[in-house]
């Protein structure tokens, strides 16, 4: 009744290419778009930042960038953390060396650097696959957290080894150092977001989209009809570490301010990201956002429900946080496998023939 | 040195050109077996040309020759008047040679349109960050493109199922999503690896319909591997005979119909 | 309360809450997580504490405190968010028992004037408070850590320890590579050869590390570890038949749980401290009978008199003393975190609080100024006894090298100074 | 001999036995692996999970104690028992058995046929459910796991190379036990796999599950065995582990230990487990040594471990002992 595309006729295929080709889909993302950049800077309080907005919309870019190697390309990766860290690291020396120059596009540069690297990592992917490309990459994670940790030059010798990001300002605003405000930040990182996700959407809709799932879905056949694997593999490895890369810079710069690569980038990282895709949707920007969203609001729902409203001991409550989230998980997969992004696809399928479904 | 001046005349009187590819005593080894043994033929312009045999007579094989996949190890392939050296599979599909597979090698998670795109490969070379950006000759090579592949669908029929994620068609509709994948490549060989096994004789009609219309109205060169002879000697211009990796006969099909050696191969008369 | 927090949590209450009638004391916890054996201890400790003071004396100052426990799991983004989740209910003072967490919260706790007590970690240059003006560290840090352990060496040798080889095993993170200026700049002072033994986290194989000891022959070993890897490295130690009395661990290397899985063996090894063990002292008669016997314990109740509770426990005793000076200062009970930050800046401790707490000689007298936040460096030695299955101190406190560990403190400041655009200033 | 090479040799032979360790996490991968095609990432956990339990039951801890505290505020720990350490492992095992059942009945009896990334997914919410309940049921402090067996330098070893070389080699007593388990675990998982019928339909599923269901196996039944072979496995592993360090959190990361291994090793053989394992221990602990120690600042076994199976995969990309691929259209 309310969601249809009868009637919502295209006359060019310019038309039929756009990112919501339904009507209502278009208004639904044009209101959330103004939601986020219009409502939410207004009412946005320092916990909801750093509790909730923040990790989301940082994971969110990590995962769009993940996604896009693993659920586009194929490709199952485990070096995100390493990947973030050299954003991170990127950006912490480009800012101290160049203070003068805007911290956005040093956070742009530090991407390209990663994508830099990614490609370096990627390269073994021409002759290794599916779970065995997935452990060589905690190569790249192990090995680089161990550089950052180890060479001095990357964290200027300071005497703890831990990188803090000085203040920098975006058009005389702080948006990093101790005096941010709630509201630049979100802004600066929401920006960052919504770049990313148009740029991955229209990466993956048009031709390097294609060949990317074409060596996802059947890799000699993509070969067969032109697809240059060495190309392909390699460009998804770049276009994704790009953007690891920028929501490493940010989690550095803008989210925490200060790191020590070990715990920051561990190995857990790369773990939770690869859980945001898998769960959010393999081959889905918007799966991206579910799953970074399932990921950052569930323990913090949780934890405020059994801590906050029941009471519990905070210890019985994150054990059972864990549990809650494991089986969570679990069901999901049990009730639809590939991810809340087909949930929602499945759902919306079912409302476009509301109230009649036969 | 090749003869490609000749041309020839078909019964029902098209005009065949000269030779676009020539295959010169191939062989091709995995290990100690002869998989192809010392195998020459020509194809083309305009012709439909068929490679017969029984099973593991070495089809399937020559056509992974014909489309790079494959490296003989004896022989040349001349393509185009020009020797063609050793190459990767993706090379030679960008000098517009297209294939389909015997066991359905579509890209399943994939809708019918994008599938059918992917077979745009060679026409679109916008770069990274124009697509990026979807803007300048990325925008303009997704709409030229697609206007293209249209043609395609619209060709095979296939209009309806566009948007479907190929995973869900069924086995005859996806042979035709295949189908029409290689011809949006506009490519000037079209290789069919046995086009028609597993379908049932309504389904082989309409195949054998789209096969000679794609010759008929595109003028498409088309190499097809078969091992039903009835379908293919209604179809092809000039077959040519496998058995045991050797070549045993090749010619029109009256011709070869008619070659002792093919007959023996087929009604299986014991080899010495 | 709950609810209130609840709906704090939940955003919906955006503007501060209202006044409360009770002193909010924060506990960053991490009970589970690689690190959750020691973090139980240190948080029933600190708990335990503050229960004690409400049940026996009714608060302090008449306030009561409420303590807002919140799990990290030794998590940094976690722990951003429990410091979010507390910060507005009115937060005196954060004690997150974890070097990563302190440093997200150095630039949040100064922009939102809450004070922080790292004890015994987190950044050593916060001794500096004309920059770090809301950081304090005392009693003592990971630089007076280092050179405790190096002057004990020194102690048992009659002063000459030049052309002995020491070597560091240290966990190869930021934490634990905290000593090793120090002990680079004390190696050229007393020309001992230092010698490096990272281990990667989490510290789980050790055979390489050991096997070099082995080899190379130490005369001393000094470790930096924390979590698995204390007890490892201990083990590993235990079976190599390394000497355990010239093996020494900093003080988060220095609990139960870090000797008792290697057994026997373990016996004679040494670890530093700056607050005394056991559960012999006054208070802990009242502690069973107000709080553990009343079943008000935090966690299971059963880490009382363990090194980590004592330290808990020494942690919040430090943070009462403070709300008291902060009382006195601000002349009104119901204080606020800056008046906390007054009041910590202006803490004394000397052996008659110490005695009149119950806990006499507890831990070293020091007095807190601005230009010192870290207390005069005092610390002292424990060694494992495992017959009798409890560390004892086996020396007086005594002070760290002041003069070396005073020009890195400066310098490490001043960069952050610099870095940061901070004027320092004590006004 | 000149000293570096008598130390290197040394270092060799521990890398050995480090190695043995490594394999015998792995071993509970290939297990599953082989089986059912499904990467078990909860294996570690496992280990952890199997540990726990067993030091819980020899102690005679009460489950879930602390949650049943909190909730009705009692007082309770132990029942005040202690188990014999033999008797614990048999009533562990049994633990884990209904563990392999549970795991089968709730969760990978509804994801046949799913593709092998939602399978490993699957068993990442397995390892978070298991990490919560296992410190939920025992708690998360640090517990002393001894089962009898011994630690401690192997003083034989150590006189007879002393006589030889005038420089004792370390050999540790657990390393060398953990070997002899390892031998003896091997040793009856392929008389298992080879002589019993249970075995034979195991590997008849490893091979094709659609011909093993055709000739009547019962594909529930083979998957409940092997997870609890992978239990078992995993309860051998947590206790050699746990008396190495004590049973606590960070048992779970074995698991990372074990992934090099199977880089190399492959994912489906034993062999390649036993085998890649000690290429792994011998050559991380060879390159701390003569490199890493000397010329990087040490540290470098974690990642060396990586590197030297993604070097090898890159030139033999079928592993250790695959079959060359000959790919098809």
């Amino acid at each position: 009744m309310f969601y249809r595309e009868a009637g919502d006729f295209k006359t060019s295929y310019a038309e039929d290419n756009q990112t919501f080709p339904i009507k209502f889909d278009r208004y639904r993302y044009y209101a959330v778009l103004a939601v986020a950049f219009l409502v939410i800077p207004f009412i946005v309080n320092d916990y909801w930042l750093n509790a909730v907005l923040l990790p989301f919309l940082i994971y969110a870019i990590a995962a769009i960038g993940l996604n896009i190697l693993t659920g586009y390309c194929g490709q199952v990766s485990l070096g995100t953390g390493g990947f973030m860290a050299v954003g991170a690291y990127a950006c912490y020396k480009l800012m101290t060396a160049f203070p003068d120059i805007s911290i956005l596009i040093h956070v742009v540069l530090a991407g390209g650097i990663t994508a830099a690297v990614g490609v370096l990592f990627g390269l073994p992917s021409l002759r290794i696959k599916g779970f065995y490309l997935a452990v060589a990459t905690l190569a790249a994670q192990f090995f680089l957290v161990w550089l950052f940790n180890r060479v001095p030059w990357f964290y200027n010798y300071s005497a703890s080894g831990q990188i803090s990001a000085p203040e920098r300002t975006v058009f005389g605003v702080p948006v990093t150092g101790a005096e941010t405000s709630a509201w630049a930040v979100y802004l600066v990182c929401l920006v960052f977001l919504t770049a990313s996700a148009l740029i991955a959407r229209n990466l993956t809709r048009g031709m390097a989209g294609r060949k990317w799932m074409a060596i996802r879905d059947m890799d000699i056949a993509a070969e067969i009809i032109g697809v240059d694997p060495l190309r392909a593999k390699l460009s998804a490895f770049a276009v994704s570490s790009f953007f690891i890369g920028v929501s490493g810079a940010l989690f550095f710069a803008v989210y925490l301010g200060a790191v020590e690569v070990g715990e920051a980038f561990g190995i857990n990282k790369s773990f939770l990201v690869l859980f945001m895709v898998i769960i959010g949707g393999l081959g889905s920007i918007f799966g991206s956002f579910a799953g970074a969203a399932f990921l950052v609001l569930l323990p913090v729902l949780l934890k405020n429900l059994l801590v906050g409203s029941l009471g519990w001991p905070t210890d019985v409550a994150a054990h059972l946080e864990l549990i809650i989230v494991g089986a969570l998980i679990v069901v999901f997969l049990v009730a639809e496998p590939h991810g809340l992004a087909q949930l929602w696809r499945v759902a919306k399928e079912k409302l476009r023939l509301w109230p009649f479904p036969h | 040195m090749l003869d490609a001046s000749e041309g020839y005349t078909t019964e029902d009187g098209r005009k065949i050109g000269g030779v676009v590819m020539e295959m010169k005593n191939i062989t091709l080894r995995f290990g100690g077996v002869v998989a192809i043994q010392d195998i020459s033929f020509d194809i083309r312009e305009g012709e439909i040309r068929a490679i017969i045999g029984p099973n593991g007579a070495g089809k399937s094989s020559m056509l992974n020759v014909i489309s790079g996949f494959y490296n003989p190890q004896e022989g040349e392939v001349f393509y185009k008047g020009e020797k063609r050296p050793p190459m990767k599979p993706y090379q030679v599909a960008r000098q517009g040679i297209a294939r389909t597979f015997q066991n359905i090698a579509l890209f399943e998670g994939m809708s019918v349109l994008d599938n059918v795109m992917t077979g745009r490969i060679r026409q679109m070379k916008a770069g990274l960050l124009a697509q990026a950006l979807w803007k300048g000759r990325a925008e303009r090579e997704e709409v030229e493109n697609r206007e293209v592949v249209e043609k395609v669908i619209d060709f095979l029929e296939i209009q309806h199922i566009r948007k479907t994620p190929v995973g869900r068609l069924p086995y005859g509709l996806k042979k035709r999503v295949e189908l029409a994948r290689a011809l949006a490549a506009e490519p000037s060989i079209l290789l069919l690896d046995e086009p028609m096994a597993g379908m049932n004789v309504e389904e082989k009609e309409d195949m054998s319909r789209f096969i000679l219309d794609v010759n008929d109205e595109f003028g498409t060169t088309i190499a097809l591997i078969e091992h039903d002879m009835g379908v293919v000697m209604d179809l092809s211009d000039r077959v040519v005979v496998m058995d045991y990796g050797k070549k045993i006969g090749d010619g029109t099909p009256d011709e070869v119909r008619g070659n002792q050696d093919v007959i023996d191969a087929y009604l299986g008369v014991a080899h010495d | 309360m709950r609810k209130m927090f609840m709906t704090a949590a939940l955003g919906a209450a955006l503007a501060a809450g209202p006044a409360l009638a009770e002193l909010v004391v924060p506990d960053l916890s991490y009970r589970t997580g690689p690190y959750g054996a020691n973090g139980i201890p240190f948080s029933d400790g600190y708990q335990d504490y503050f229960t004690l003071v409400n049940e026996r004396d009714g608060g302090v100052g008449g306030e009561k405190i409420r303590i807002a426990e919140c799990e990290t799991g030794y998590n940094t983004e976690k722990g951003v968010e429990c410091y979010e989740a507390t910060k507005d209910e009115g937060s005196l003072v954060y004690q997150p028992l974890s070097t990563g967490i302190t440093y997200q919260l150095i630039p949040k706790t100064a922009a939102d004037g809450i004070p922080m007590h790292t004890m015994g970690y987190g950044r050593t240059s916060a001794k500096n408070g004309a920059v770090f003006r809301n950081v304090f560290n005392y009693p003592a840090n990971y630089w007076d850590g280092a050179s405790h352990a190096i002057t004990h060496i020194l102690n048992e040798n009659d002063g000459d320890i030049s052309g002995r080889k020491i070597a560091l095993v240290y966990h190869n993170s930021a934490y634990g590579k905290e000593p090793i200026r120090t002990l680079e700049e004390l190696a050229k002072k007393h020309g001992f050869e230092l010698m490096l033994l990272p281990v990667d986290h989490p510290g789980q194989e050790q055979k390489s590390q050991w096997l070099q000891i082995r080899r190379e022959k130490p005369d001393n070993v000094i470790m930096w570890g924390w979590g698995v890897m204390n007890q490892v490295a201990i083990q590993e130690a235990v079976n190599i038949r390394y000497p355990m009395d010239q093996f020494i661990g900093i003080w988060w290397s220095g609990s139960e749980n870090d000797v008792k899985a290697a057994g026997d063996g373990a016996d004679g090894y040494k670890a530093l401290t700056f607050h005394n063990l056991g559960d012999d002292y006054p208070l802990y008669d009242d502690m069973r009978k107000y709080v553990v016997d009343a079943g008000k314990a935090a966690g299971a109740g059963d880490q009382v008199g363990s090194v980590l509770y004592n330290r808990g426990m020494y942690a919040a005793m430090l943070a009462v003393e403070a709300i008291k000076t902060a009382q006195e200062l601000a002349g009104t009970s119901n204080i606020t975190s800056e008046q906390m930050r007054d009041g910590m800046e202006a803490l004394e401790i000397t052996e008659a609080k110490m005695a009149a707490l119950g806990l006499p000689a507890f831990g070293p007298e020091f007095k807190v100024t601005c230009e010192n936040h870290g207390g005069d460096g005092y610390g002292a030695v424990s060694q494992w006894d495992a017959a009798a299955g409890e560390y004892k101190l086996i020396t007086d406190y005594y002070q760290s090298d002041q003069e070396v560990i005073g020009k890195l403190v400066a310098e490490d400041s001043a960069a952050y100074a610099e870095e940061n655009g901070i004027t320092p200033g004590c006004d | 001999m000149p000293d570096q090479l008598i130390f290197a040799m040394e270092v060799f032979l521990n890398g050995l036995m480090a190695g043995v360790l490594y394999a015998l996490v792995a071993l509970g991968f290939v297990l599953i692996f082989k089986a059912s095609g499904i990467f078990n990432y909860a294996q570690g956990v496992m280990a952890l999970f199997a540990a726990l339990t067993l030091v819980g039951v020899m102690e005679g801890q009460v489950p879930f104690s602390h949650l049943v505290n909190a909730v009705l505020g009692t007082e309770i720990h132990h029942f005040g028992w202690h188990v014999p350490a033999l008797l614990a492992i048999a009533l562990t095992m049994l633990v884990m058995i209904a563990l392999a059942w549970a795991v089968n009945h709730f969760v990978f009896r509804h994801l046949v046929n799913q593709e092998p990334i939602i399978l490993f997914m699957a068993t990442i919410g397995l390892a978070y459910f298991l990490e919560g309940l296992g410190d939920i049921m025992w708690g998360a402090d640090i517990k002393k796991l001894d089962v009898g067996l011994p630690q401690g330098i192997n003083t034989i070893i150590d006189e007879y190379t002393y006589n030889l070389f005038d420089y004792g080699f370390f050999i540790d007593n657990l390393d060398i036990v953990a070997t002899l388990i390892a031998a003896v675990l091997v040793a009856g998982l392929i008389v298992f796999a080879q002589y019993t019928k249970q075995g034979r339909a195991m590997r008849a599923v490893a091979d094709d599950h659609q011909a093993a269901l055709s000739v009547g196996i019962s594909l529930n039944w083979i998957w409940v065995m092997v997870w609890s072979l992978a239990g078992f496995v995993a309860l051998v592993a947590g206790i050699v582990w746990g008396t190495k360090s004590g049973v606590q959190f960070s048992l779970s990361l074995i698991a990372l230990k074990a992934l090099p291994v199977l880089m190399l090793g492959g994912f489906t053989s034993i062999p390649g487990a036993i085998v890649g394992g000690l290429i792994i221990g011998v050559g991380e602990k060879l390159f701390e040594f003569l490199i890493g120690a000397p010329y990087l600042g040490g540290a470098t076994e974690n990642w060396f471990a990586y590197m030297l199976a993604l070097l090898f995969l890159v030139f033999r990309p079928q592993g250790l002992f695959g079959e060359k691929i000959i790919e098809r259209v």
